[in-house]
């Protein structure tokens, strides 16, 4: 069991180091996760929504869908620990 | 005006009942059952208006807070889309009637608990089948999941330990998923599909985008069960209280389904998956059937319904995902349309053995004896799913199976087909078995056994039956509309270049 | 504030006096800095969830450094479902709102129906709505993750 | 072997994050104790939030955090920024697992309540019976 459990580790490590060799540098400013759509939320991020911090405001308004989920995830992970826990009574 | 909207209304109503069971089901216990059949119906009502509005103009493509397509977060309302929506506000509302009913008696204290994520898992899978983001995707995935483990820890005997490792392998495919993504992200800059979809071509195929594409199918092939990465299901289904396993046994692997469909076809081509790695498309379709057969013969060998149904599941799951990867028009058709009729028979069955359980209890086949005396109607409606599993031509198993076998050998895949025909024996001899001994063994040599069955003796309680008798007619009732759904629906759904 | 803020009578006061008193003059600060990382999202790094942790946290260090008892009587069970289930209902509902108003689904510019700000403010108060709400949501359920796991969930005794 | 070498140097970040996530994925796949499992699924999320905030950064760059009069009246360079959207992804991310891991030990506390260990191949046993 543990056997296969380090070769299956390995396999995926391997795979997933032989799949950044197609990727940019670090920090490299051109890369396309820096050139393609998030530049648009930096630039517009005060003219569109007045709020200068563009975290805020992709997090709450450009994907404020996400971020609603994200708060019923913990709201879920809230429910579900007083449900498997708690006592009736309490 | 606001019809464009109806589709966030169908996801969001569930959602904000779920705030209202959770704070008003504190206080009083009988406000519950008709805060979730309201809220469902309304939601099944929308979806219906929405697919009716998608058959007559055609899908459209919303995004959410008036951000544009790559900016903001786009939905899709195509046909596929809201089939599948209709699909799952359908099969949550029947399934609700009947775990309503089960809830009360199984759970008493927790109700408000248990339906506080029964409807926040619908609202998520309502998510899942309308969203054309892939890290939305993630999000909605891991609300299904969160919602699903705790309902699994609800249920009963080793319940726990089985939802303890539905964490652990669930979250593995979540995991993984999001690794793929971000592989993606990098590569592109972009999370929306089309956006993607319209990026991928543009790139060399190289080593970061096969990692990103294999890494993001095989955490959708653990959250659906394909079968080798199948081992968490039939113990955290059966596990389940009854009236989880109606609502999460229909529709969770099927949802993951479409979004492989999703994956597959919306940010990637067919012309990657298929014609630049055809060697990956035969190890798939040969693993699938090697899927079908090993889940039907775990199937033989147990001994209790429920199991039983549970590996029956796994087996469907192979017969979809081969399907799929078989790469023509024929199989792809019968995967989704086997997506539609294997969530309705699941239903059906599922019904039919939380009706069983309320009167009998235990579910081991010994407890079965005499059966179609007691309960006629659920026998009967049982039967009508069993027919449907195996594929007998009134039911809407039947097409599906047979887009599957036409698809199997036009693409030549021998070893799908024979799989397919086995695992349809397996299932008669399934179903006969219990059928035979629910029909022909008298309950009368039962005495020593089972003690409690005799007193309860009769027809399961009204609002058990009824959502069981509108699932077997849906059976019947989708297996005669194959024709008008595949010509007005599927063939809008199938990939270009199908 | 409740006026009766003493220790619990059952247990000797001993080596822990120290950390007690400490804490009652941090808690204060704590939720004080709590809601300002909540208000203050918009200018520096903050928001919802971050200030939700802390203030979560502030009652998490009243339940360690005294007993799970004295931060119930700040907190109680039941005001702890209704802030979560309000907290979320309130980005939901603000959602919903917005797609009535003619807008589409948290299309925050379209609540300019409601009070003519300009769409722009409105994003940026739409933003601010959102994101006390998800602070109401996750003060709420971290305390309660924290009482439910440390009590074993009878919510008598904690660490 | 130059080449490979400034390969790794110029992003090391990868290397770094692939060697964690294997460390939590053994722990998720290999381990028998069920805090084990649980300590490399957080092993494991948090291998995937570095690589993910690490593909955000910019040679030099600055927080997102902008200057609102500045950014009004002269514009914004993007390329002097950082990049905000792991950043996002990674809250969510975070969230995720912290909802998980609640949910795992409220489970794992019932599970040794009920069978008094955690280690897999005991509660099994006792499952079994």
């Amino acid at each position: 069991m543990k056997r296969i459990a380090l070769v299956t580790t390995l396999l995926a490590g391997a795979l997933l180091l032989y799949g950044t060799g197609d990727f940019p540098p670090w920090g490299d400013p051109n890369a396309p996760a820096s050139r393609h759509v998030s530049p648009t939320y930096i630039e517009g991020t005060v003219k569109d929504t007045s709020i200068p911090n563009a975290v805020t405001s992709v997090l709450g308004d450009y994907r404020g869908y996400d971020t609603m989920f994200e708060t019923i995830v913990i709201f879920c992970a809230g429910v579900v620990v007083v449900s498997v826990l708690r006592r009736p009574d309490a | 005006m606001s019809v464009t909207n109806l589709h966030m209304y169908a996801l969001a109503t569930p959602l904000i009942g779920a705030f209202a069971v959770m704070v008003a089901g504190r206080y009083s216990r009988r406000i519950v059952a008709p805060l979730v059949l309201g809220v469902l119906s309304f939601s099944f009502a929308a979806s219906l208006a929405v697919f009716l509005q998608v058959l007559g103009g055609g899908g459209f493509r919303y995004v959410v807070g008036n951000w544009l397509a790559p900016y903001g977060i786009e939905l899709s309302v195509d046909h596929l889309g809201s089939l599948m929506q209709v699909l799952v506000s359908g099969v949550a509302l029947t399934a609700s009637v009947s775990a309503v009913k089960s809830v009360a008696v199984e759970l008493e204290d927790r109700q408000h608990l248990f339906f506080t994520l029964y409807l926040i898992l619908i609202a998520g899978l309502h998510g899942l089948v309308l969203t054309a983001d892939a890290f939305n995707v993630y999000v909605l995935l891991e609300i299904a999941s969160i919602t699903a483990y705790g309902l699994i820890a609800l249920g009963r005997g080793r319940a726990i330990v089985s939802s303890f490792n539905y964490v652990i392998m669930g979250s593995t495919g979540a995991c993984f998923y999001l690794l793929g993504i971000g592989y993606l992200y990098i590569l592109t800059g972009t999370l929306n599909m089309a956006d993607l979809a319209r990026i991928i071509p543009t790139l060399q195929s190289g080593p970061a985008l096969a990692t990103a594409f294999s890494f993001c199918i095989v955490g959708l092939w653990i959250k659906m069960a394909f079968f080798p990465l199948h081992v968490w299901l039939p113990n955290a289904y059966s596990d389940m209280p009854d009236g989880a396993a109606v609502l999460v046994a229909p529709l969770m692997t099927k949802v993951t389904i479409y979004l492989m469909i999703r994956f597959m076809f919306s940010i990637f081509s067919p012309a990657y998956e298929f014609m630049q790695h055809a060697g990956v498309q035969q190890i798939v379709v040969g693993v699938a059937a090697v899927g079908i057969v090993c889940a039907s013969a775990m199937a033989l060998g147990q001994k209790d319904l429920r199991r039983m149904l549970t590996y029956l599941i796994v087996a469907e799951v192979g017969y979809m995902v081969g399907g799929v990867w078989l790469a023509n028009r024929q199989g792809m058709t019968g995967a989704i349309l086997h997506i539609v009729n294997d969530a309705l028979m699941t239903l059906c069955l599922f019904l039919a053995v939380s009706a069983i359980a309320s009167r009998v209890g235990d579910l081991g086949f010994e407890n079965l004896r005499g059966l179609t005396r007691r309960m006629p109607l659920t026998m009967a409606a049982l039967i009508v799913g069993a027919l449907s599993m195996i594929g007998v031509p009134p039911t809407c198993g039947f097409f599906s199976k047979w887009y599957l076998l036409l698809g199997g050998v036009e693409a030549g895949q021998w070893l799908y087909v024979g799989a397919l025909i086995f695992s349809s024996l397996v299932n008669a001899v399934l179903f006969f078995r219990v059928i035979e001994i629910a029909y022909f063994r008298t309950p009368d040599e039962v005495a020593h056994g089972s003690g409690h069955g005799a007193p309860q003796a009769g027809e399961a309680p009204a609002m058990m039956l009824q959502p069981l008798v509108v699932a077997a007619a849906a059976l019947i009732g989708v297996g005669l509309a194959t024709g008008p759904l595949v010509q007005h629906v599927i063939r809008f759904a199938l990939p270009a270049g199908f | 504030m409740k006026k009766e803020y003493s220790l619990p009578q059952d247990r000797p006061i001993g080596p822990s006096l120290i950390i007690e008193v400490a804490v009652r003059v941090m808690i204060p600060f704590i939720q004080l800095f709590g809601l300002y990382v909540i208000a203050h999202g918009h200018y520096s790094p903050g928001g919802g969830f971050q200030g939700g942790v802390v203030l979560g946290a502030s009652f998490i260090l009243m339940a360690i450094a005294f007993d799970l008892k004295t931060s119930l009587r700040f907190f109680s069970i039941r005001a702890n479902a209704v802030m979560a289930s309000s907290g979320v209902f309130i980005y939901t509902g603000t959602g919903v709102l917005c797609a009535l108003l003619g807008g589409l689904f948290l299309d925050y510019s379209a609540m300019d129906a409601l009070l003519a700000l300009g769409p722009v403010e409105w994003r940026s108060m739409g933003v601010f709505i959102v994101e006390l709400g998800v602070g109401l949501a996750v003060t709420a359920i971290m305390a309660s993750l924290f009482w439910d796991l440390a009590s074993g969930g009878d919510m008598e005794k904690g660490l | 072997m130059e080449t490979i070498l400034d390969e790794i140097i110029a992003k090391y970040n990868y290397w770094i994050y692939v060697v964690l996530m294997m460390i939590g994925f053994y722990g998720m796949i290999g381990k028998n104790n069920l805090v084990k499992k649980l300590l490399g699924m957080n092993i494991f999320q948090t291998a995937i939030i570095l690589m993910f905030i690490s593909s955000g950064v910019k040679k030099g760059g600055l927080i997102p955090v902008l200057d609102k009069q500045a950014a009004l009246e002269h514009g914004v360079n993007s390329a002097l920024i950082n990049n905000p959207v792991p950043h996002v992804l990674m809250l969510t991310a975070i969230v995720v697992s912290v909802s998980v891991t609640g949910v795992a030990l409220a489970l794992m506390q019932r599970i040794y309540r009920r069978y008094g260990t955690l280690e897999e191949n005991e509660i099994l046993e006792k499952a079994q019976r």
